[in-house]
């Protein structure tokens, strides 16, 4: 009873991204959308909470949404996967539901 | 697998609509069906007709209406929040004493209820938000 | 056809933005699907029932009295997390005394109101079907 | 003194737009004068005529456009805004070949520089927004 | 030429409040309205943060929207002052000029 | 009339919201109006100025070659705070290299962008007439 976390809000600007980090228990996933994007980036202030959240989540980012923002994808804190529309509509499928921390 | 999507922001102002725009058309492609979209919230104004094609950008309001042509989507207005910010069908208008309406081809106006039925009937929930 | 378990996640203070009253005006109607229906709050959210709300200075509608309500459409499950009151500066005495009758008891008055830890509610969030997030 | 508002919001999404009013209200009943109300963003969907009188709620819309009756406010929504969300009035929709308007009664659609404008004018600038 | 710095945002919720209280300067004021009100409450986490500010700012909270929310005055930080609407249009008369944290 | 201070404040990254392309619509308006112009950018409005920003993925409009054509309308005065950078990773070097001529100095390209610390960001948006905020 897997569960996606769709999280589309800067870790820098809200909790939101913060609050699902503390909610999601082991084994589920995390995709970053919209301007949750540039949370995938290494070497910010809220790259460690992401890093402890992947010991026990797999956590996606959507490419496009990164690109957008002009962070390259070699930026990316190791382990985090892109994906595109396609891969975000395979994750809601194969999780058996999702979350949106708006 | 079957979808209900929930679209609770206006075009334009978050990239929600967008977003919710994107998955649909993606999880169309993809053979999956999409049940339901129900607009809710500030999501209404996504069904307006008056809106102008800009020059060099996407008119969100017209692809919805181009999508539900293309695949007979069904797009729901809640009417209790699109009473509140002015998106009306004729029946509506006219109910209402209203002397025009403004909804796109593609969307109709109905109850909350649509949003649980779709979630009851359909395998997943996608909430697009800010 | 199945029932489905149905959760309603409030994160957002109520009347800066409407999402916390367009909440409530779902859950009023999912009473009538005869569903599995939790509320959460979290975060901000638990600024939604607490009590004393006065809304005479902002000219906005005082919707707090609906969530007592709440009860005669047996929606009793209402999942308060601990942590988020407490970065607050409140305690479950801030909240107001939301209750149900339960008929299976001789209509004895019941809390609705259920404190949970973080990690409770985490797990409160892993065993529901549907999540609707305002 | 002499205000210029921004309105960023539209109206129940976000109590911005309820702020602002009050604002506006306080600063009329003060003595001072409101030079400008300018609806930006989301703003401009406080500019319809379309929406319905709740039975127990305020009606924004219709607010703003008694109080710009009452003390002949100038309330002016941006059109490059209004265009992308879908808020016209009888000569831009004609203009545009749209079937139908929706603006209401005391508020009128010009350009940014009416904003700027506005700021140059007035003692002080106000934004209201998310 | 002070300024009003008007804070919307909930101080649990966005960064906005933060950011204001790192850029106003010695003299400012700062008034707090709609979701903003509740970061006028003692005894939170963000209160040392306000507290601090409170040092050479003053600081002002909208009555109105503290009580819609169900925060009696009582419970107030020391020393902010709760204004009206009639109040806050006086703050923004007083000050030279405003920014909204939004 | 005198001439006013005009401080753009941009505080949101691109493309989430609607606000950093509507900002931008406001800047060149206001290039018509002879004021003296400055924008900020603090919080993740840092990335709105970030280099490489790509939409092809996203549907929507790249509209960051615009604050390159912001000197053509004497625009030259982009405040970019120092700490909000380092907090996301990003430093300088992440930056579209926004330029401007100056035509008192033999039309010679000068950098728009000024990297200022959060205290004399501080500095700069006190000593501004009017804040629109975004």
């Amino acid at each position: 009873m897997a569960m996606l976390h769709i999280v589309n809000k800067s870790p820098f600007e809200r909790n939101a991204f913060k609050s699902c980090l503390d909610h999601a228990v082991a084994g589920d996933s995390i995709l970053m959308i919209e301007d949750a994007a540039v949370g995938a980036v290494d070497g910010t202030v809220f790259a460690d909470d992401l890093k402890a959240a992947m010991t026990d989540k797999s956590v996606y980012v959507l490419g496009g949404d990164l690109a957008a923002r002009g962070m390259s994808e070699d930026r990316m804190i190791d382990g985090i996967k892109v994906v595109d529309y396609a891969g975000f509509v395979d994750l809601t499928a194969d999780n058996d539901k999702t979350q949106s921390w708006v | 697998m079957k979808y209900t999507v929930m679209v609770n922001e206006g075009p334009y102002q978050h990239q929600s609509a967008d977003s919710a725009l994107q998955f649909v058309r993606a999880a169309l492609a993809k053979g999956h069906e999409i049940f339901r979209v129900f607009f809710y919230h500030d999501g209404v104004n996504n069904g307006t007709r008056l809106a102008v094609p800009p020059k060099d950008d996407r008119l969100l309001q017209q692809e919805w209406s181009d999508l539900a042509k293309e695949h007979d989507l069904d797009l729901v207005i809640c009417i209790a929040a699109a009473q509140r910010r002015g998106l009306m069908d004729a029946d509506e208008a006219k109910r209402q004493g209203l002397d025009a309406d403004n909804i796109i081809e593609g969307f109709r106006i109905s109850g909350l209820g649509q949003l649980i039925e779709g979630s009851i009937q359909s395998d997943r929930t996608i909430v697009f938000g800010d | 056809m199945a029932t489905k378990k149905f959760m309603y996640v409030n994160r957002k203070a109520p009347y800066g933005t409407v999402y916390a009253l367009e909440s409530l005006e779902v859950v009023l109607i999912a009473a009538a699907f005869e569903q599995d229906v939790s509320l959460a709050f979290i975060d901000d959210g638990v600024y939604q029932i607490a009590k004393g709300q006065n809304t005479d200075g902002i000219g906005m509608k005082n919707f707090s009295a609906t969530y007592n309500a709440l009860g005669d459409y047996e929606i009793n499950k209402l999942y308060v997390e601990k942590e988020s009151l407490e970065e607050r500066g409140l305690t479950e005495d801030d909240l107001m005394p939301i209750m149900w009758e339960d008929e299976d008891d001789d209509w004895a008055e019941k809390p609705s109101i259920r404190i949970v830890s973080r990690a409770e509610m985490a797990n409160v969030l892993a065993d529901q079907d549907v999540h609707y997030s305002f």
